[in-house]
């Protein structure tokens, strides 16, 4: 193939972009769509796993309790130990005293407050790097000598892992509707599409024209209609985005909640939506012409 | 070269059946006139020597591909040594004249030198200039059949098949398009015209082959318009 | 009854000038050829008279409808009077050979009694019986042009307007169907026929319009195909 | 307008359906995806909705203390005033030792095994029937005579309605970008449909056929591929809902979760999916034609 051919060939398929308008508007659109949806699908589900994340470091915590046996010296002194644990992120010391305090503070002023410090024990406040494995980190920790026992919230941690194992199973089913359903849908306009191109496929075969020839410009045309498509999902995603998240944090519990920022998402959004649309664009031109090249 | 043998061609889904046993030969440089009634098979002639339709049975050759073996992938080099000016013209609407000829240049990888050249040539043997940026449907009836010999004279091929080229012209264009043809058959190309124009056909003194209803009932050097001897 | 006074047509956005103050009366239930050279607006005039273009200046009156002034859903009456032959066919693809005749009867309305005599009747006329079940692309280009006959005389319209009508037929059937056309109009419908075939109105010896360029030339009851005077 | 002549428009119309089947096809599919896109998200919605008020029913105890002054009798009396307060949906009175012995078994064996009842009060413990006023609802038990003090947590009642307007939020704007794309999508499919009838629409015209003539077989084209579509969906649905709620109740966190029957859902979403499918179906069949009526 000469230098001029393939520039011809290219040229022929920017240009059929524009002689078939409303194809090319149609499919642009629809391409569009498809992706606004599962792009807006993605974002939310980013934001839910951001957000488990966020209550999981929130609620992380277990409590050492130390042998009473022990002076506050020796029990300060186990803390590099604990720390040394793997899976444990940090363990802050609480005395007696601070403990006391701190729980009678928690009811009514004077209704524990003959209660002597005594009664309370030194403890580590500790924290963890991944809640899933806690019921383990709370056998190591309770290994340690001079620890009488932990208390952790396990039913805690049994929650956070259903709630991803369910999100997720959710988020599997819900994904993979998106995915089959948009391509369904792109392929079948792209269909569309081409149908109303068949006597002109048809005609051009007539005329001499090898299958390569006549695919080559759809190809283009398709890869040209993709890229756009993906570009103007991720500008609207942008702006759906940004407009959505307003909205929220505008909301009641905005201080409840906090929001993935978009630029964290945007490179591999627009990485993705640029792929799909190629994808579609270059196979479903070339595939839905398949059948009209049979002549 | 066009060689037929016992072909038979039927259409389905209807089982219409469209050409019986036809027997043909049309040598290099000859120039044959296909005359017949309505329906009788003219057209149907023509998909098989371009391999639109395939016969149920019989040898086809044409400029030495055999159809019946032929490559589907093979198809385009056949086509590339016809020029076929068909009934319905069959124009790319949304091409431009200019681009509707110059296609079939692309097509065999002319160069945009030799198209720019050629293209507005071929257009004024027909007398279409000043229409080359004209879309098909903004043209006449006549006007648009001569965009389809302009394409079909284009690449000047081994051999021309037209099927009726001046059913929407009037006298005078129609003896000039027949007269051009004329003069491109003494060039060396194949011609082979399928035509209603009795005229016409009395006038130019060529091979007549008459058809009719699926078979071939007169082939005669003496040229008269007669199928219905 | 046809009735154009200075009439212009310009094309947008080509800004192709099809016709020039073109002057034409046609009576009720007259005979008349129209002829010209290819691209001189033959079509266009049938075009103005079925509301398909809309002329840039002048008066047309078609069967006592003013086209200047119609309203667009008073366009389908004014067609219901008329049966149009067009030049391209215009056969809907996806209807039969039966469907797309009876098509233009259901349009106003008729029973299905009236549709199932009244269709095989006019489909023999044409020499189509048994072709009823058939899609347009499965006929050969005179059959084709064949059922757009049919249909425009199915609905016994007021006036026929022809464009080409006989295009792609052969002598006999171009004859038989001008005949036709002949013996319908001595019923009393209007008749204006766009022809190439010389030798038909030469033979028929009725009114001959011709037109060059978008004007009329000339206009005579002799009858002689003869533009080019 | 007679019988046979409207017998003719609709069998005409069904007739379209088959002779431009791809496009039949290519328009049912992609509106049947659409609805499946958008039911699949409602079902979601209508889950957490109802794990939501699951949640809430497990949270929205307060506690009212009664003065140390009243006998038992007279605290137990305090019953019916409670229970007549509006929004208390049920109160159940726990005595000091009940709570003592409860307040024990939460802490290490031991620990407070030297605790006396009376540092302890009877108390009562509440129910709600809507824990958005539970702010009010504290302040009027307060206001009994005899009730010492109420303890409600405000926080976790404030996180619920948070967490509600924030999910009706999202879901507003999800399903307000679902319903403008499907919508989106959908007409633009039955433009491109249409499209190729356009030549068949022109010489409709030129043969005298009124607009109202050839619009007639396409809205019930459009209606009957609307109908068609609706039933796919809802179909296609039940499949998909069927398996997703198997899968989740298979997986890790089976009991935390309940769903959602689809049999009380079954009806307004087949409702709601004929309903798109005939609006679609009509509108788009009728307005889709309209440029091509212009003839
Ligand atoms: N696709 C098809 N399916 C079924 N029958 C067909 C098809 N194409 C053509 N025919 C039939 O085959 C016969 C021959 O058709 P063909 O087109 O070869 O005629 P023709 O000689 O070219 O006629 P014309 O002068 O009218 O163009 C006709 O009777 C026609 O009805
Ligand atoms: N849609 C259009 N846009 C621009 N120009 C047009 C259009 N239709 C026709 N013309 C031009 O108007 C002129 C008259 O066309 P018309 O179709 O009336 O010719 P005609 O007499 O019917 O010719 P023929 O015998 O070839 O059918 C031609 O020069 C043609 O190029
Ligand atoms: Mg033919
Ligand atoms: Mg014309």
């Amino acid at each position: 193939m000469t230098f001029n051919r393939i520039g011809y060939l290219i040229k022929s398929g920017i240009a059929g972009i524009f002689s078939h308008s409303l194809m090319s508007f149609a499919t642009v659109t629809i391409v569009t769509a498809c992706l606004i949806i599962m792009g807006s699908f993605s974002l939310l589900l980013v934001n839910i796993d951001s957000l488990i994340k966020g209550l999981e470091k929130e609620n992380d915590e277990i409590v050492a309790f130390v042998n009473d046996s022990l002076t506050l010296e020796e029990a300060e002194a186990l803390k590099d130990i604990i720390s040394s644990i793997p899976n444990v992120s940090g363990a802050v010391f609480v005395n007696r005293e601070t403990a006391m305090e701190a729980f009678q503070s928690d009811y009514d002023k004077g209704l524990f407050e003959s209660l002597n410090a005594e009664t309370f024990r030194h403890r580590y406040v500790i924290h963890l790097s991944d809640i899933s494995i806690m019921g383990e980190t709370q056998k190591q920790i309770e290994a340690v000598d001079g620890i009488a026992k932990v208390n952790a919230h396990l039913e805690y941690a049994k929650g956070f892992i259903s709630a991803r194992n369910i999100i997720s199973a959710v988020s599997f089913i819900l994904i993979g509707i998106l995915i089959v359903v948009s391509f369904f849908i792109m392929s079948n306009t792209i269909k569309l599409a081409t149908y109303t191109r068949r006597e002109e496929i048809a005609i051009m075969k007539m005329v001499g024209a090898s299958n390569a020839f006549i695919r080559c410009p759809f190809i283009v045309e398709g890869l040209v209609l993709g890229i756009f498509g993906g570009l103007l999902a991720w500008f609207a995603e942008w702006g759906i985005y940004s407009l959505a998240t307003q909205r929220i944090l505008g909301s009641a519990g905005a201080g409840l909640i906090k929001v993935v920022d978009f630029s964290t998402v945007s490179t591999p959004l627009l990485l993705a939506f640029l792929a799909v649309g190629i994808v579609v664009g270059i196979f479903g031109g070339s595939s839905a012409i398949r059948n009209y090249l049979k002549v | 070269m066009i060689q037929m043998n016992g072909v038979r061609l039927v259409y389905e889904p209807s089982g219409a059946m469209a050409l019986d046993d036809v027997d043909l030969e049309i040598h290099e440089g000859e120039f044959a006139f296909l005359v017949g009634p309505s329906g009788s098979g003219k057209t149907s002639i023509i998909k098989l020597l371009t391999g639109e339709v395939k016969a149920e049975r019989g040898e086809i050759s044409v400029n030495g591909f055999d159809l019946r073996r032929i490559k589907r992938r093979k198809l385009p080099h056949l086509r590339r040594t016809l020029g076929v000016i068909f009934q319905d013209f069959r124009l790319i609407e949304k091409m431009t004249v200019y681009d509707n000829v110059a296609f079939a240049m692309r097509v065999i990888g002319a160069s945009t030198d030799a198209i720019s050249k050629r293209v507005p040539y071929v257009l004024e043997l027909v007398g279409l200039t000043g229409y080359e940026k004209r879309f098909p449907q903004e043209l006449s009836g006549g006007e648009q059949q001569r965009v389809a010999i302009a394409r079909a004279l284009v690449n000047s091929p081994r051999m021309i098949i037209a099927d009726e080229p001046t059913g929407n012209l009037d006298p005078v264009r129609s003896l000039e398009i027949m007269l051009l043809l004329g003069k491109i058959n003494e060039l060396g190309t194949t011609m082979l015209v399928v035509t209603h124009e009795k005229e016409l056909v009395n006038a130019f003194s060529r091979r007549v082959i008459a058809i009719d209803n699926g078979n071939v009932v007169c082939d005669g050097m003496d040229g008269y318009y007669s199928y219905d001897i």
